[in-house]
């Protein structure tokens, strides 16, 4: 029986014959007794095994050593994820085992430190947003962005449609597809000018009829495009009665107004690029989920809450879960949402992120990304490749390639040998690849020059 | 003798000072051009974030860290959680640069080692669940849950069955099965438990009909009892047209024990962040990985993660016509999934029994020492073993000397133990839900017991010690429907305060 | 309000149980065979080591983690410690796998970005110093003395001068000094400083002679002051035929502002973790490169790091008849050099010159403040501005009310501010030689001003409470003098008293 | 003025003004008028600046790149330097703040981390030695033999003759000679015996003359032996009061008795090899020094040590730094050594490994290492190779290769192609080199089998 003995196991031997005996029983299988004999299982499992730490190490290394990584391959890879540099106070504090093999802090006196930093978070993430409360996570944009549409037809009662801009990310609005399907909305596309590439105002407001609950758009919007002519959309919703939704990229509210200032209901988003943690191929992710504050919505938000409130001592405040009857643990099929456990740990490398950035860092690294951004598009125009839409970018654009699906793999590994992911493909017209192209603040002169250098190659 | 550590930790806004440095972060050597936002969206001013030096920073969360419980403080013996240790090898696997630097839309050609972990996982995780089909994308139980209900649905509907709108499970069942139950549409059909605490099976004849799309269980349940009649349920879910889900939550009791796949069930979800021993981060990350079986395989999210073996190649499958969608932005928590990954191969077939087996044992041997406490009682059937955790009953305790379950809570915290599970499942009424987990040895346990019976004894002396408690904990018990009443949830919002004079909050004259 | 952490922690040995496992080591794929040694070096029982599983091993140890005070817990403002920051990123670039698994002995073609930094770290060093030769060896800063008077031995016998045999020095040097001049057959002539604490230059020119070797100061002093005559005092130690020695670890205060080689030192010693960042660890590991004029260049310990430009090579050289020797196994500690390497790249020309001016201003900032309180003041001229610390004296506290410096010492820690090095220098009775460092900002400063304010009024209502200070540490305060006399100093001497039956301890009668 | 902040900077320009506002200064050139002006700096210094932490770190990973590790090369190096494994746990304990960046524990009830943690190794150390007291640490072996020589003859007064053994590392050997500068000590060697590489028993003997206070000799000795003749001279050295010392290989202790079992006096060595760090490039090192406990020498001993004392509590003791009126900062000129900064986190390290380890782990590595360098030893015999001296020996041995010095250049060369780290050339001629051969427990078949090919295709 010794070979119960392993470093995840807390009990040896000897542990063993003591509680069986203490329990009054001769072997652990009578602990399953109560499960009929005919649906044990009797086989034999097959399953890895690596007897050593050192092995499990070398073959989780090997495994990951066949990727390759944005440290070796220059990544023009955005689209919601975002490259970015981890600062080693970040990462320090993220090893705390304090911080992650905590609960979620079900009891508060013994756990301020995770209620603490999550109400930082909640407070940076409000300045940063322009907007009063945040919770403490959603999964990621995605989700977030189903549970707001969820939530505006809760909110509105009788109301079953929700718009949504034609400038979407394709995933998100998959997930938003998925996401409805309890809740009888009626997905309704907005579309956008094929020129500027912005959300078509007119059709906007004019699709803004009696049943719509909410409208949704993106800003920048997935084409890159900044959103700088939506406020007569909001004065129309706000007439209508329509909560407005903005999803907007957290890398780019150091030279950006956050989604407050110009006065959306809700704001959503992710995490990740403001120190959520590094890409990880997508997840996890932090969803973020924003509001303005009216003690009716807050009371229908999803997910978890933060709050201060009194301890015994006099003059010494303390924080707590709060509004804890919206969730599912205690209202049940009632919950404003399914959501228990959240991305808390990556929320709070947020706090830790941007407690280190602080206002000039986020403005830094928005500078760097914009320089970035617009050095390429200028080097690109003048190789004569242009801008699929002409409105104002932050550090992604929408390049104008016209790849054909057949040459689109070619075009993959081409630049793949010149150490490069040149991208994400976007078919316009369902039969050529233009790439929309992010300039994370990793990337250097070099580097954007080389991607220039690489497009004028492959067009010869 | 044990205390918390106490810092009077302010907000980290009333730290620092405006032009303080934390972090210089990479500048491009791209030269500066004006920024051309246009002037409606153009940042006005700068977001108010904290400016402190680097070592400020480092100060102001180790203060916090050090007033945080956490797996490695001590016992944490949330029922229905699994606390389980952390490996530490899985923290640092997971910094690996192979992982933390890929973008989810990099060439397939270039991810090859992340989609072979993600395939080996899957297949373990089928391999355990007797289900052969998996997908890694959901990224938690509820988001597990609430794609399993999706599968169901897609099934019956592809089959042209419109009608069946209910989900049936016992009352027992966590709080996230009626919700994710609800958010797929679905009408919840509860039914209760039987003395025994497990389904009754009549109960459960006379709620399945024709409109059934499913049933879900959680086995063992959420009293830590296994429901033994489980084939006799799946009969009868299946006989009714309805398709059967098992809530993996609690896996952690019959990890090769049993493989649910094996006794009829469609489709299951796990919790890596609870079976497979990855962190719970203070509420997340998590992932919530599905399983299941042929016949709803061609509804599974997309992409899947498949391989074609004769080029050796990993790839993602976005080809499939039925799929129910996307539950999750990109592939779900591939991150967390390495660490669970990383933990079944540590252990392999036999490790992963053998952590059932004592997770069982303690739980049992726990149970037993609990329920001889005066004022505590074990629900339901006295001869069921449990399972992987134990629900007691301090009922008798609060007719006795009006302290409850939260009480004990209180006292057991103020001693450097975590409290269980409290006031959960809602059909005991002053529910401890006490799971140790096989992280737990013989020594931790009886040092449970011994401070458990020895504040029960305090609270006999003096009821209002239990009232008062915690003690020795960084803060004393706060008060939470003063935090509902008010709900500051901002910086933001203490700052409106402030102007209206209003902060720092006044204690209410009758306040404790 | 501040509490540290408590936790009843036992000795490792108290926990744990035969046969619990908490790692795997890799094992071998050789087949085993008999292991044939001989009887008399057979290990006949395994060691007794604890036996532990890895959950209980991590548990203990942050446990014990939580009970120690550190950099990032708050102010450490130790004199003549320079306990400043660890920045982040230099523990995280230590554990690269590119220094950790290289071996000192591999081929010198296969180590070359090592030595590169190596060299590069040297050239930063002798550019600070105004010194053009440097080794890393020394592993700490008593050991840079003992390389550095060998230097000077090595000079002196090369010349064929055996004659001299003492080193000089001020009566205010750190321990150290005296301890190595000591250790390298040298005499020790001290001598007393002036009433402004500075070196007396009659004293100096009665002690040199035909028989100085050398002449050791730290400058800016122990008492902070920096010693203003060092061309005079240069000179007359040169007249007499002796060598300078530079002590730099009080180099915080003087970094790009002086340069000792150009004011004739022959030869220095940095502490890189007190100047450049390196954590102090509790008590180590440290690294004490040493730097060294042209005519002390033959004598450096083997091997240097040196550089073929042509073909761009970096090499160890061996090549040195007239060497010291080695002074360390190896080449020193360069995961300590790594660190300050980075530290220096970090900051820069400019980044290091803020730091001394950083670090002096907040050393007269505190210094006014503290000299203000009753019951302290400052020691020698207290119109000369200080350098990097400040030495006050609580003598009229001590005879106010009897609290003395070690009770006030004990006050701070009691409040969660490290207490300043008491007691030290010794040639102020009740020393607190306060050094803040560079990180500490204003408010930290002040607060620390007030808590000590707070804590003199406390003890001025109640000696008492001053003596049996501390409160709020893990434990009260702990008998010195019952160590010394009982000797307890492993496990295997308890397991000695045990069997006697003299374990646990008993506490004395009058046992305050 | 605002260039003061940076993240290692705790004051910015508003700090600066305020402090030199209350000094009644106008600016911090102010405080240093006190520095003659002549002496002042008035160059630019030449100091590398890499502005933002990201540039730091791609900075130093690009030099180290430039290295080649025993994680690609095989290494079979050792002579006192052993690669090992971490486990992650350690690593996480070694990250932790509260061990690192604390100062020796000074003020003793707010550091019991640091001292209790001390303990422990104080204590598993002489647990793995047999013997009673361990100090805190010293910088390394190198240096702990030259304090033990030093020791040795301060205990013994008046007699000022140290021997050594032949068969010692030469580079503790040279740090021995510069270690006794100071003491009048004079050095001899004891020979080994050509054939087994062992001390030659009646040589020791003969020369342990009056004059002797100590003598010294390692286990397993440099070559790879095992000294397991040695009780007759410890016993004519117990005869003639002479100290013995031994330096042990603390990797063999799960097989091998410990020094204190055959009754040596002080035993040195290094810990590195039972946890004290990875291999670093030879620093820091874990210096061990250890002695049979008895006040007068423990008051002679180098280095701090902790001990066991009394709180105000009734019933709860702590730990403390004892003895510290041997040390440097209260005796000066008349310490015991001039040690002040040690080694104690790699002394803490080597704590956190053992207690991972346990008794069965550090049989098992030992075992591995065994296994390892009998079957190379049988497999080169194989192909004709032998090794220099036929004495027992655990994990090292010296390979017969007469490599001639003007191939050895060439000889390394070769070996590297073959990604092997061929092991430390040791001249017993002056002419040829043989090499000592050292197989860590992280070496497996294959990579023994490699050096036996490389050796066998070398010969061709
Ligand atoms: C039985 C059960 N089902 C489902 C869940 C939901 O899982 P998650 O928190 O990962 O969403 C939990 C855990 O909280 C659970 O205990
Ligand atoms: C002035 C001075 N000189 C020398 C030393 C000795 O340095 P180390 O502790 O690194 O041996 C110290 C530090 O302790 C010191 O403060």
């Amino acid at each position: 029986m010794s070979d119960y003995s392993h470093p995840y196991l807390a009990n040896c031997a000897t542990d063993i014959e003591e509680m069986l005996k203490e329990l009054g029983i001769s072997s652990i299988d009578e602990l399953f007794s109560d499960i009929p004999e005919e649906i044990r299982f009797k086989g034999e499992l097959k399953i890895p095994h690596y007897p050593s730490e050192m092995e499990v190490k070398e073959h989780v290394e090997d495994l990951l050593s066949k990727n390759k990584t944005t440290r070796e391959i220059r990544s023009f890879l955005g689209g919601g994820v975002l490259d970015i540099y981890i600062p080693a106070a970040q990462d320090e504090l993220l090893r705390r085992t304090e911080f992650y093999s905590a609960y979620t802090p079900y009891q508060p006196e013994t756990s301020q430190g995770t209620l603490h930093t999550l109400f930082e978070f909640q407070s940076m993430l409000c300045e940063l947003l322009s907007m009063d409360t945040t919770n403490c996570s959603m999964y990621d944009w995605a989700t977030a962005l189903g549970e707001a549409a969820n939530m505006t037809v809760r909110l509105a009662k009788k109301k079953f449609t929700f718009l949504y801009t034609g400038a979407i990310a394709p995933n998100r609005l998959e997930v938003l597809k998925t996401y409805v399907i309890g809740s009888n909305v009626t997905l309704v596309e907005v579309p956008y000018d094929t020129t500027t590439g912005k959300m078509d105002v007119t059709k906007a407001i004019e699709l803004m009829t009696e049943d719509v609950a909410g409208i949704y758009f993106e800003n920048p919007n997935y084409f890159g495009v900044i959103e700088d002519n939506i406020k007569p959309i909001i004065e129309a919703a706000k007439e209508r009665n329509v909560m407005v939704v903005a999803g907007v990229d957290l890398s780019s509210l150091g030279l950006i107004e956050g989604p407050g200032d110009y006065d959306v209901d809700i704001a959503i988003g992710d995490a990740q690029c403001v120190g959520g943690g590094p890409m990880n191929f997508g997840g996890p992710m932090t969803g973020v989920f924003s509001m303005k504050f009216d003690r009716k919505w807050t009371r229908q938000m999803p997910g978890r809450l933060v709050g201060i409130t009194l301890t015994p001592e006099e003059g010494k405040w303390a924080f707590t879960n709060t509004l804890q009857t919206r969730e599912q643990h205690i209202k049940r099929h009632r919950a404003t949402s399914n959501i228990c456990t959240n991305e808390a740990l990556t929320a709070m490398s947020v706090a830790f992120h941007l407690a280190l950035l602080g206002p000039q860092g986020i403005t830094e690294t928005g500078e760097s990304m914009y320089y970035n951004a617009h050095y390429l598009k200028a080097e690109l125009e003048k190789i004569g490749v242009k801008p699929v839409f002409n409105g104002e970018f932050f550090n992604a654009f929408t390049v104008d390639l016209k790849i054909p699906k057949d040459k689109k793999k070619e075009f993959t590994t081409f630049m793949l040998g010149r150490k490069i992911f040149a991208g994400i493909p976007y078919s316009f017209d369902g039969e050529n690849y233009d790439y929309l192209v992010t300039t994370s603040y990793l990337l250097r002169k070099k580097d954007l020059d080389d991607f220039v250098k690489a497009i004028e190659e492959w067009r010869k | 003798m044990y205390r918390q550590a106490i810092y009077d930790e302010p907000l980290i806004y009333d730290l620092g000072k405006k032009g303080r440095r934390a972090h210089l972060p990479l500048k491009t050597d791209v030269s500066p051009i004006d920024i051309n936002i246009p002037e409606s969206m153009k940042r006005k001013e700068a977001p108010e974030l904290p400016e402190l030096h680097e070592g400020e920073v480092m100060r102001h969360y180790l203060h916090l860290a050090q007033m945080n419980y956490c797996v490695d403080s001590g016992i944490y013996p949330l029922g229905s959680c699994t606390m389980k240790y952390n490996p530490k090898i899985n923290e640092a696997l997971a910094r690996a640069e192979g992982l933390a630097y890929t973008h989810p839309y990099q060439p397939v050609e270039t991810i090859q080692g992340t989609l072979e972990m993600m395939y080996e996982l899957q297949k373990a995780l089928t391999e355990l669940a007797g289900l052969p089909y998996c997908s890694l994308q959901p990224p938690a139980g509820a988001a597990g849950e609430y794609t399993g209900l999706g599968l169901i649905r897609a099934y019956h509907q592809d089959k042209g069955d419109f009608d069946r709108d209910e989900i049936v499970t016992p009352d027992s069942s966590h709080g996230t099965n009626p919700a994710s139950t609800v958010m797929n549409g679905y009408k919840i059909i509860e039914i209760k438990s039987n003395e025994n605490g497990q389904v009754d099976l009549d109960a459960l004849r006379a709620a399945v009909s024709e409109k059934t799309a499913g049933f879900m269980i959680t086995n063992p349940n959420t009293l830590g009892i296994f429901e033994s009649d489980i084939c006799e349920i799946a009969e009868i879910v299946h006989e009714s047209g309805g398709l059967l889900y098992y809530d993996g939550a609690n896996f952690n009791a019959i990890i090769g024990i049993i493989r649910p796949g094996e006794m009829g069930f469609d489709v299951l979800h796990y919790n890596l962040h609870k079976t497979f021993s990855t962190p719970h981060g203070g509420g997340g990350p998590g992932a919530g990985p599905v399983c299941c079986s042929e016949r709803l395989k061609e509804f599974l999210p997309v992409p899947t993660v498949e391989y074609e073996e004769e080029k050796d190649f990993y790839y993602l499958n976005y080809d499939l016509p039925k799929t129910i969608g996307k539950v999750h932005g990109y592939y779900g928590n591939t991150g967390i999934a390495l660490r669970g990954y990383a933990y079944i191969c540590a252990l392999g077939a036999k490790g992963l029994i053998h952590t059932s087996e004592q997770a069982v044992l303690v739980a049992n041997y726990v149970m037993r020492k609990v329920e001889a406490i005066d004022g505590l009682r074990l629900r339901f059937n006295r001869n069921l073993p449990r399972k992987h955790e134990c629900v007691i009953d301090a009922s008798p305790l609060k007719h006795q000397i009006g302290v409850g379950a939260m009480d004990i809570a209180k006292m057991l915290i103020s001693r450097g133990k975590h409290a269980p599970t409290v006031l959960f499942p809602l059909i005991v009424h002053e529910a401890l839900m006490i799971e140790p987990t096989e992280n737990e040895n013989k020594e931790s346990i009886d040092q449970f017991v011994q401070v458990l019976k020895e504040e029960i004894d305090k609270a006999r002396d003096n009821p209002d010690y239990a009232h008062d408690a915690p003690y020795w904990t960084s803060v004393g018990r706060v008060d939470d429907s003063w935090a509902v009443k008010n709900l500051i949830l901002s910086y933001k919002m203490i700052k409106n305060l402030k102007t209206k004079g209003e902060w720092p909050p006044k204690w209410p004259e009758d306040h404790h």
